[in-house]
């Protein structure tokens, strides 16, 4: 639509507006209340005004970046995290307003110092600033993506805007940044659609989308939720690689305490739209003062015992709580895990999946051109037992299939082949066969966390209309029974009542992901398949959801397929666990013996780039790079 | 623009003959000079308004892009045409004019060195090409015309000269004379035979003839015959009137442009040649665009297609846009309902047929109150009759029944046992509710229809007789009217020229709408319809006489026996009648009569005032 | 691609077939028939036809076939000879009528179309964007009056207004002088200055529901977390609204876009006819209240055409657009 | 059994200490208590925030007037439709005067048409009044079609007087309670023909948009089939095959009823086209996975995503529909005179002499507007009411 020549000219047009904005917001350097600061905020307050009342999301904080150094922001979910880093860049959702507060950004060190907040949201001052000089990851990749536009289009947008280079290299730069985080073919993914790629890679998309102008500052919320660890490990390598090079800032916004310990320089603790303690990462691990810091460290579920790894000592465990005896983290956090475990005892098997085979069509190549068709096998014939009553993981790379398994059993795709034999004690059927009508009685009974919890909720539905959803449809319970039981449930995974009446988008994504939960659950199910239900969650809350669906199980003698990337969870409540590789099963055992004595070597590199929740630990381990002995391309794909 | 614009006008004296454009034209050696152009002895006409200058472009606009009415008022031809009067023929295209006593055989002796419009002679061969060929060949008119039936055969031609036409019927025809003043008809027998020929199998080779058919995208020959025959359409065709196509008004532009005959055979007394306008423009319009352009002055001379509901803006306008707006009469048309005297509803037949009970619906309605409604008190009052422009006007006629006098009515509608129900609501003699429905097309362009019926409906509720109108569209209309399936039909009903044009007074066919049953037993020699009562017999019966009378006099007197029958009998209950039909006249034209004429379809409408010695008031 | 639209072609033979069948069936359902009409015209001037003339008329026009027969012969000569057959009114053959007008037709059509899109594209954005703000409720407001006005009512007024305060000659595209008049400059010139009344009138009747469409939504697409995403990107806003929420926004549009392909042909007969322009829209009007069968049926067998290629390029071109509708498994 | 099982309660949970991340107790949008609204169901969220949309509740208010005023035409409207003075004809507007001794007046006039310029002529005798009052005495009319009155919300105090708030017609009958009596029909049929054709739009457009594959090919065929007849030989071919014992009104309906069975198409093809994009988002497959029936899905879960088309497409053939009957009349169908409906009295005032001369005949113009413009005012409010993302006006 726009001529090259004609862009060029806006462009710079909007750049001399941009520098006259920027002027205008410029403030001392010495209202600055550090030197080395690269981000300054100051009082910032950040408010939702919605129909049920003023939610105020970051309720004057202070903060200090420093240059070249990694700011982790952990907290509740729902403290605001999020609210903070969007307030930085002006891209709060629809109603929320900066309300209050200087946001003070010098780009270059010795550079002038400008007041973000100061600047008009949608002038180009401060769009000269985003992308280019702040690069921001947003939480929820799977929506945060155009459906319309290639991956490669959105990225290379970018550098269209921010740089001189010409389309050719601009497309260059792009395939180059995907491969560097790590999308395989990445040349041919370059032209997919976001709808044809797993939740992972179009979580490296984001994140290849933040980083290709190479800015300042990168602001990354929750970058490696949706990523296998060894993924995670690829990318936060890369960011290592980047800050060291590039002397490149970064906000840090997780709730995977391993990943802070592994990469953070200083922290800053959130909760309930407040600071409530910073610090240099030793310090807050090891010294934290406050006392949701304490909660939140002793929530921390840790792997027992890190591969390879002799039993630590306990003394340079990260201290959780005041208790003066040096406790052992792994007591401490054990203590509930233990619980969750359960024995075999009811050895039945509520499913058992017999060569269960997925196949896709994929499409490539461009609508005029030839088509290829090919498929794509997501699951290569799986065999799986998942008793009654446990609670199964089921682990592996990002795009290894997880979800399709997930899906599969769910009916939500039908399978190529295979059978799903399921028996909840009156005689086992086969769900692989039935019809959408047949499924309907057990449509209750097996329920899924869905994987992106933006994307599942439907955002014209209020959240009390979806969680009520299954049992309204179901006849089970209406009017305010059925209100009773959604709020209760609300209640239950840690949401309050009130939040009933709001719609989804206005709520942070571990909220969301909450809200998932409780959909799943409210039916009372009798087998959940949890596609990284806990992803988006704090440790503190996470603790809570674990617990209680440990209670249900125990209540209702629940089973879970438990889909995760996070190993400390699974090793935590899984009886077995099951090890995915590019659609194949390549590994199923017993939790303990599984991670005690891996036997697949994609299970021990899985293992080995689990990052450990001591920053202290950090570098000590030596990673397992798996090599299949086949060079098999990484999806295998039949023509 | 308008002074840089060479004068029309110029060299235009009382001593030039002919118009500057031919002249121009002479020189260029593209044309003979006016005397090898003009017949022996061309047609005199008197000049209204003289002494006229030649030149200009009288703009003009329709509706109806097929409707040719422009060459029918300004270019009209004929054997014969109306006198100034309208009462009589002239000579026109024939010298002389002779009959015999019967009214069986009709002589035309042309003038002498008549050309059509491309030099080419016209002689008794092409009136013979016409008769013979086209009017009597069964393939291009199936079924003979009214005005070119003889009984259930055609008459027949003779040419004994080239100037001589011999026309013969076997049974009197005593309209023959007046259709050939018609100018609707009277073109009809003038076909060029040179120009025709060659479409016409008898003359060339059929497979030629064929070929020529498929090129051009016609199925059968006579379709191409009647194509290439099309003076409105088709600029070729070759014509003897004063104007001649030479761009039709295609779908694309909506506008024909008329350029003058060079070999137009009248003159002015001073022997100039006519007309004296060269060009003439006629756009097709919307009704509301058409009434705008003539309020802008726009429309030089026009009376056709003109509302009579839009002359208030017209006489508005008229003083800033240079025009006059001329009150012409209409043909005697009133707004009227006829009862379906053969209508299929025995009780209600029986009923229609009863006199009293026509009249007591008459002496139900407050023709004043209409009137003052509708047209401001300036309406026609009367029953639809020949009025005193008629010659089968009687003394006296058309007022009867006429004065609104409900205590009449009742008695009238009690005498015929017709009692009110607990409603009101009068019950006919099978108990039913005496509930009537009147079929009528909507229209405003005259007396508004819908705005008349209702006020009937509202005088006749008084008299305990249910009314109910059914706006139909007009084919909608002209079907049910022809299957017989009305109870009244509300129309316009022309009175004067009603021998022209019988299907109001006389059933004479299944479109009646006094009767279509009767109608249709009249048309099929009784094999089909309804046998008609004595009375409609009786009118049948003096319809026969007027058209097979030998004499003038026989004929006007079986036309007045109708016109009394009809008086007495009220077949048709009249309404309303506008009391002018508005003509346009912008202040720059100069010839238009000023003695207020009618506007007939039957007078060639503007061509009543013989267009083609109106002019342009030089510059 | 390639194969969807060959898949679809192949579709709409089929379509095409049953459409013909209907359009002559619907043209035929008026009671009575090309002649009765005319009889009725001309009853209406004065004139009478003889019964009998008629019913030798009608075996000739074959009027009285039965209906498959007529059909047949009307579709075999059009399909084998590209003989649309002949007016009954005209006395011409229907396809000289219709390419005749074609020129006008579509210069109004697109025209109009253009003006529309023009117009109401922007301000649906406009309004979308600046939701709640005076300037969309202006656009509303406006936008309601001119949708809410009929057409032929503002035609009208507006041609009154010309001839009452310009003593503008109204009616038809072009003056007199200029009708027959071989193109030049200045017919040119008198072409646009009677188009504007027509494309006004007819533009702005059809923007207010563009404008109402595209305004809903673009609200639906303003908020979406993508758009966000490309903002932070430092996207300047207005190239962000048209590379991203528009081009989802407009998806319903392009769904029916094809459709405005056959309403250049028969769009807004009642304005063309009040101001008496010389497009399809008219005859075609005409011809249905006259009956003439074969300028009807060739008219609306060409909309009906017209229509399916329609609908063929707004599928095309929604597939084009839309991946999701491309790969998607329909 | 066990699926039948109610979760169990949670333990009690402590209330939230600092009360940061919630909303103020007072201070909502909506003007309502916290608790209310965050119990209260989507409906009452829509509606709380549609009182708030300014124009949407100009727009209601205005249609809840109109419609009212159809209801009560015979209370509301001074006069009869059948009620007319013939030497009125086209008398313009009569604003009523005011003074305290005497309350609402005018002066009766009387008319006649000057047969030079045909122009009717009014002349006013001042020395006169015509008074007019509140709950006076008129013409008999029938309240809701079963009570027997004539009161008349506002008119001349001695019944056999004359008052032309708005003018009068050609017929000497008084505009305004024309207008008033026209409403009955012109905000009812076109009502019934919108919703006919949402109903099929909705329908069979979500059928096709949701299954896809043949049932999608063969719904799209019958939707091309039905868009490829043109509307115009359909009306005129329509209109001549109403049997002849039909009534105007009944025609009319009929004739709308059809059109709407044709007219769903458009509809149809643009939620198709929806459905197609939305069926592939995870919300709808959780959905399904929650058992939801189809039918279900398509109306409950992914139609409300395009509600705002949809509201905007309804709000716009309201209008089209008043509309069409004026066209319909053009054409020579639909409704004709005497039948009363502001299409009919529209199509009077269809023409130069009353653009000219009478131009308050083009009154009903204007109360057409009223009505788009009040329908589609809601139609908006409701759409921004229930857009989760909204900003607030
Ligand atoms: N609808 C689809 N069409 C085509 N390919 C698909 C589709 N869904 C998934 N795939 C492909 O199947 C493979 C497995 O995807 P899946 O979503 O199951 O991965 P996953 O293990 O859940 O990964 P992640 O951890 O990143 O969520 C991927 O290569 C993905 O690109
Ligand atoms: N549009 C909105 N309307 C109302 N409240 C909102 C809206 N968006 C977010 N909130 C609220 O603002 C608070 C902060 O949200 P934010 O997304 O910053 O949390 P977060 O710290 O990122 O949490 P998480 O770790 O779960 O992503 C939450 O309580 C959330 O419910
Ligand atoms: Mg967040
Ligand atoms: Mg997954």
């Amino acid at each position: 639509m726009f001529s090259a020549r004609r862009r060029i000219r806006e462009r710079d047009r909007a750049a001399q507006t941009a520098r006259r904005g920027l002027a205008a917001a410029t403030v001392d350097a010495a209202e600055l209340s550090e030197a080395d600061a690269i981000l300054d905020i100051q009082g910032l307050k950040t408010t939702f005004h919605s129909d049920e009342g003023t939610v105020h999301a970051v309720d004057d904080i202070d903060l200090v970046v420093r240059r070249g150094r990694t700011t982790c922001i952990v907290g509740e979910s729902g403290s605001g995290k999020s609210a903070t880093a969007r307030s930085i860049l002006q891209v709060v959702d629809n109603p929320g307003l900066i309300e209050g507060g200087r946001i003070l950004f010098r780009a270059e060190p010795n550079g002038p110092v400008r007041d973000l907040a100061a600047l008009k949201s949608q002038g180009d001052a401060i769009r000269s600033i985003r992308g280019r000089e702040i690069g921001i990851i947003f939480q929820e990749p799977m929506s945060a993506l155009s459906p319309v536009h290639t991956i490669g289009n959105q990225i290379s947008e970018v550098l269209e805007l921010h740089s001189d280079l010409s389309p050719a290299q601009i497309r260059e730069r792009v395939i180059d940044e995907l491969n560097n985080v790590g999308i395989p073919r990445a040349d041919e993914r370059v032209d997919a659609f976001t709808f044809q790629l797993s939740g992972g890679m179009r979580q490296r998309a984001m994140i290849a989308m933040a980083l290709i102008a190479r800015p300042a500052l990168l602001i990354a919320d929750e970058p490696t939720t949706a990523l296998d660890v060894t993924t995670q490990a690829q990318i936060l390598d890369l960011l290592g690689e980047l800050k060291s090079e590039l002397s490149m800032t970064m906000i840090f916004i997780t709730h995977d305490l391993g990943v802070v310990a592994e990469i953070a320089d200083d922290v800053v603790v959130m909760r309930h739209g407040k600071v409530v303690e910073t610090g240099p990462v030793d310090q807050i691990f090891h010294d934290p003062q406050h006392d949701y810091t304490k909660e939140l460290l002793a929530s921390l579920p840790q792997r027992s015992a890190p591969l390879g790894e002799p039993e630590d000592d306990g003394a340079d465990r990260p201290r959780a709580t005041p208790p003066p005896e040096p406790a052992t983290a792994v007591e401490v956090v054990s203590d509930p895990a233990r619980t969750l475990r359960h024995e075999e005892a009811s050895a039945r098997s509520l499913l058992r999946i017999r060569d269960l085979r997925m196949e896709f069509d994929a499409v490539s190549g461009n609508m005029f051109g030839r088509r290829r068709k090919e498929k794509i096998v997501a699951v290569n014939g799986v065999d799986l037992d998942i008793t009654e009553g446990a609670t199964l993981g089921l682990v592996g790379e990002s795009g290894c299939g997880k979800t399709t398994l997930g899906r599969c059993v769910m009916r939500a795709y039908d399978p190529t082949g295979g059978e799903l034999l399921y028996d909840d004690g009156s005689g086992a059927v086969d769900l692989a066969s039935l019809s959408q009508k047949q499924l309907l009685p057990y449509r209750r009974q097996v329920r899924m966390v869905f994987q992106d919890p933006y994307g599942s909720l439907n955002p014209r539905m209020t959240v009390r209309q979806v969680i009520g959803e299954p049992l309204r449809v179901a006849g089970l319970a209406k009017g305010s029974e059925l209100d009773d039981r959604v709020e209760a449930m609300l209640e239950r995974v840690g949401l309050k009542r009130s939040m009933a009446s709001r719609y989804p988008h206005a709520f942070s994504g571990g909220e969301r992901q909450r809200i998932g939960i409780a959909r799943a659950l409210i039916t009372a199910p009798k087998l959940v398949i949890a596609d990284e239900a806990v992803s988006a969650l704090d440790v503190s809350v996470r603790t809570q959801i674990l617990e209680l669906l440990a209670d249900l199980q125990d209540e209702l003698g629940l089973t879970y397929l438990f889909i995760s990337h996070d190993l400390s969870v699974v090793e935590r409540i899984c009886d077995r666990v099951a090890v995915m590789y590019y659609g194949n099963l390549v590994e199923e055992g017993p939790a303990e013996r599984l991670f005690a004595n891996p036997q697949h070597g994609y299970t021990r590199a899985l293992l080995s780039a689990v990052p450990v929740a001591d920053p202290r630990l950090r570098g000590t381990r030596e990673r397992i790079v798996y090599r299949p002995d086949e060079d098999e391309s990484e999806e295998e794909s039949a023509a | 623009s308008e002074d840089e614009a060479p004068n029309p006008f110029d060299g235009n004296g009382a001593d030039v003959k002919e118009s500057p454009m031919l002249t121009e034209r002479v020189d260029a050696g593209e044309l003979p000079e006016l005397a090898e152009r003009l017949p022996a002895t061309p047609m005199e006409v008197e000049v209204m308004d003289g002494p006229a200058q030649y030149g200009g472009t009288l703009n003009r606009a329709q509706t109806d892009v097929g409707d040719a009415g422009a060459l029918t008022a300004f270019a009209s031809v004929g054997l014969l045409e109306w006198n100034w009067d309208s009462d009589g023929y002239l000579p026109s295209l024939a010298e002389e004019f002779t009959k015999n006593e019967t009214n069986t055989e009709f002589t035309f002796v042309l003038r002498e060195g008549l050309r059509w419009s491309d030099g080419e002679p016209f002689t008794s061969a092409d009136l013979q090409f016409t008769v013979d060929d086209v009017l009597r060949n069964e393939t291009t008119i199936p079924s003979a015309p009214f005005w070119f039936s003889d009984g259930d055969a055609r008459p027949t031609v003779e040419v004994p000269d080239e100037r001589t036409v011999i026309f013969r019927y076997t049974q009197p025809f005593a309209l023959f004379e007046k259709y050939m003043c018609h100018p609707a008809v009277s073109n009809q027998f003038l076909k060029p035979k040179h120009y025709l020929e060659q479409f016409h199998p008898t003359y060339t080779d059929q497979a030629e003839v064929d070929a020529a058919t498929a090129a051009a995208g016609f199925d059968s020959w006579d379709q191409y015959f009647g194509d290439r025959d099309n003076w409105w359409t088709n600029p070729e065709r070759p014509v003897l009137g004063a104007y001649q196509v030479v761009s039709a008004a295609n779908a694309q532009s909506g506008t024909a442009n008329l350029e003058r005959n060079p070999y137009f055979w009248k003159v002015d007394p001073d022997g100039r040649q006519l007309p004296f306008i060269d060009q003439i423009q006629v756009q097709v319009l919307a009704q509301d665009a058409l009434d705008l352009r003539a309020a802008n002055g726009d429309l030089n001379f026009q009376g056709n297609y003109l509302g009579y509901n839009s002359a208030q803006v017209y006489l508005q306008n008229a003083a800033d846009r240079g025009y006059e707006m001329l009150r012409w009469k209409n043909d005697a048309t009133l707004l009227s309902l006829c009862l379906n005297l053969s209508s299929t509803d025995d009780v209600l037949r029986e009923l229609f047929l009863e006199v009293d009970f026509r009249a007591a619906l008459s002496h139900a309605i407050d023709r004043e109150d209409l009137n003052a409604t509708l047209l401001g008190g300036l309406g026609d009052v009367r029953q639809p009759l020949a009025t005193e422009n008629s010659d089968y006007y009687v003394e006296g006629t058309g007022q009867r029944f006429i004065e609104f006098d409900l205590d009449t009515a009742n008695s009238l509608l009690d005498g015929l046992g017709l009692t009110r129900g607990a409603d009101g609501v009068r019950l006919r003699p099978d108990g039913q509710p005496l509930a009537l429905v009147v079929l009528y097309v909507d229209s405003t362009a005259g007396v508004p229809t819908a705005d008349a019926f209702t006020m009937v409906q509202r005088y006749w509720g008084e008299i305990g007789v249910t009314l109910s109108l059914r706006p139909v569209d007009p084919t909608l209309y002209a079907e049910l009217r022809s299957a017989n399936d009305f109870d009244i039909s509300g129309t316009t009903v022309p009175g004067d020229d009603f021998d022209l044009e019988p299907v109001w007074f006389i059933p004479t066919g299944a479109n009646s709408h006094s009767g279509p049953a009767y109608g249709q037993w009249y048309a099929s020699n009784g094999a089909e319809g309804m046998e008609p009562p004595a009375e409609i017999l009786a009118l049948m019966d003096n319809w026969d006489l007027l058209r097979g009378a030998a004499t003038d006099e026989e004929r006007l007197d079986a036309g007045r026996a109708i016109v009394t029958q009809h008086d007495e009998n009220v077949y048709a209950i009249g309404l309303l009648g506008l009391p002018f039909q508005p003509v346009i006249v912008t202040n720059d034209v100069r010839g238009v009569r000023d003695d207020e004429p009618k506007l007939s379809f039957y007078y060639g409408r503007e061509g009543i005032t013989k267009p083609e010695q109106i002019s342009f008031q030089p510059a | 691609m390639l194969r969807f639209t060959i898949h679809r072609i192949l579709h709409v033979i089929p379509t095409l077939i049953i459409i013909s069948v209907i359009s002559f069936f619907i043209i035929q359902l008026p009671p009575g028939d090309f002649l009765t009409t005319q009889v009725a015209a001309l009853e209406a001037q004065g004139e009478s036809i003889d019964p009998a003339q008629l019913d030798a008329l009608r075996v000739r026009y074959g009027i009285d076939d039965p209906f498959w027969i007529q059909y047949w012969k009307w579709i075999s000569n059009i399909l084998l000879h590209g003989d649309f057959g002949l007016s009954f009114q005209f006395q011409r053959p229907v396809i000289d009528l219709i390419t005749e007008r074609l020129p006008l037709t579509i210069l109004l059509g697109v025209a109009t179309l253009l003006f529309t899109w023009a117009i109401a594209l922007p301000a649906g954005i406009y309004s979308a964007i600046k939701q709640h703000s005076a300037a969309d409720y202006t656009i509303s407001v406006v936008g309601f009056i001119a949708l809410a006005v009929p057409n032929f009512l503002a035609a009208l007024v507006l041609a009154y207004i010309g001839f009452a305060y310009f003593g503008q000659s109204v009616g038809g595209l072009f003056s007199p002088e200029y009708v027959n008049a071989p193109w030049s400059l200045a017919k040119v010139g008198d072409l646009l200055e009677h188009l504007w009344i027509p494309v006004l009138v007819i533009g702005l009747a059809g923007t207010a529901g563009i404008i109402r469409t595209m305004r809903a939504n673009m609200l639906d697409e303003l908020y979406k977390p993508y758009v966000t995403t490309a903002r932070a990107k430092g996207l300047p806003e207005g190239r962000n609204i048209r590379k991203y929420p528009l081009r989802i926004a407009l998806n319903p549009f392009i769904s029916t876009v094809g459709w405005s392909i056959p309403s250049i042909f028969d769009g807004e007969v009642i304005v063309a006819t009040v101001l008496a322009l010389g497009t399809t829209g008219p005859l075609l009007l005409a011809a249905l209240k006259s009956q003439d069968m074969f300028l009807a049926g060739g008219i609306i067998l060409i909309i009906a055409v017209l229509t399916v290629v329609g609908t063929l390029i707004s599928d095309l071109l929604l597939a084009a657009v839309d991946p999701r509708v491309r790969f998607g498994k329909a | 059994m066990t699926s039948q099982t109610q979760l169990p309660p949670a333990a009690p949970k402590p209330a939230d200490p600092t009360g940061t991340g919630t909303a103020d107790n007072l201070d909502t949008e909506t003007g309502r208590s916290r608790s209310e609204v965050t119990s209260a169901p989507q409906w009452k969220l829509i509606w709380w925030r549609f009182r708030r949309h300014r124009l949407a509740m100009i727009g209601m208010v205005i249609l809840v007037m109109l419609y009212v005023v159809a209801l009560f035409a015979g209370f509301f409207a001074p006069f009869n439709t059948t009620s007319y003075s013939g030497q009125h004809a086209y008398q313009p507007p009569q604003i009523p005067h005011f003074s305290f001794s005497e309350g609402f007046y005018v002066h009766p006039t009387t008319g006649a048409t000057d047969p030079e310029t045909l122009a009717p002529v009014f002349t006013e005798d001042t020395s006169q009044m015509v008074h007019l009052g509140f709950f006076v005495e008129g013409d008999p009319y029938r309240l809701l079609g079963v009570i027997d009155a004539n009161v008349h919300f506002f008119g001349p105090e001695d019944p056999g007087e004359r008052w032309y708030a708005l003018g009068a017609d050609r017929g000497g009958g008084d505009l305004l309670s024309k207008i008033i009596y026209g409403s009955q029909i012109s905000l009812s049929i076109g009502l019934v023909g919108v919703a006919i054709s949402l109903l099929l739009g909705l329908i069979l457009g979500g059928i096709s948009g949701y299954f896809g594959g043949a049932v999608d090919t063969v719904l799209q065929r019958i939707i091309e089939l039905f868009m490829s007849i043109p509307t115009l030989p359909l009306w005129l071919g329509l209109a001549a095959a109403v049997p002849p014992q039909w009534g105007p009104m009944q025609t009319y309906l009929m004739i709308t009823v059809i059109l709407s069975l044709v007219g769903w198409t458009s509809l149809a093809r643009v939620i198709r086209g929806r459905l197609l994009q939305t069926r592939g988002e995870d919300y709808v497959l959780a959905a399904r996975l929650d058992g939801v029936p189809t039918g279900r899905i398509i109306f409950r879960h992914m139609l409300p995503s395009f509600s705002s088309h949809i509201i905007a497409t309804v709000s716009l053939a309201v209008p089209a529909m008043i509309l069409s009957e004026t066209s319909l009349s053009f054409l020579g169908l639909g409704l004709r005179a005497p039948a009363v409906s502001w299409g009919v009295l529209l199509q009077n005032a269809q023409s130069v002499n009353v653009v000219a001369t009478a131009p308050w005949l083009i009154l009903p113009g204007v109360a057409v507007v009223l009505a788009v413009v009040a329908f589609n005012f809601v139609g908006d409010g409701l759409r921004d009411s229930a857009d989760p993302y909204g900003k607030r006006s």
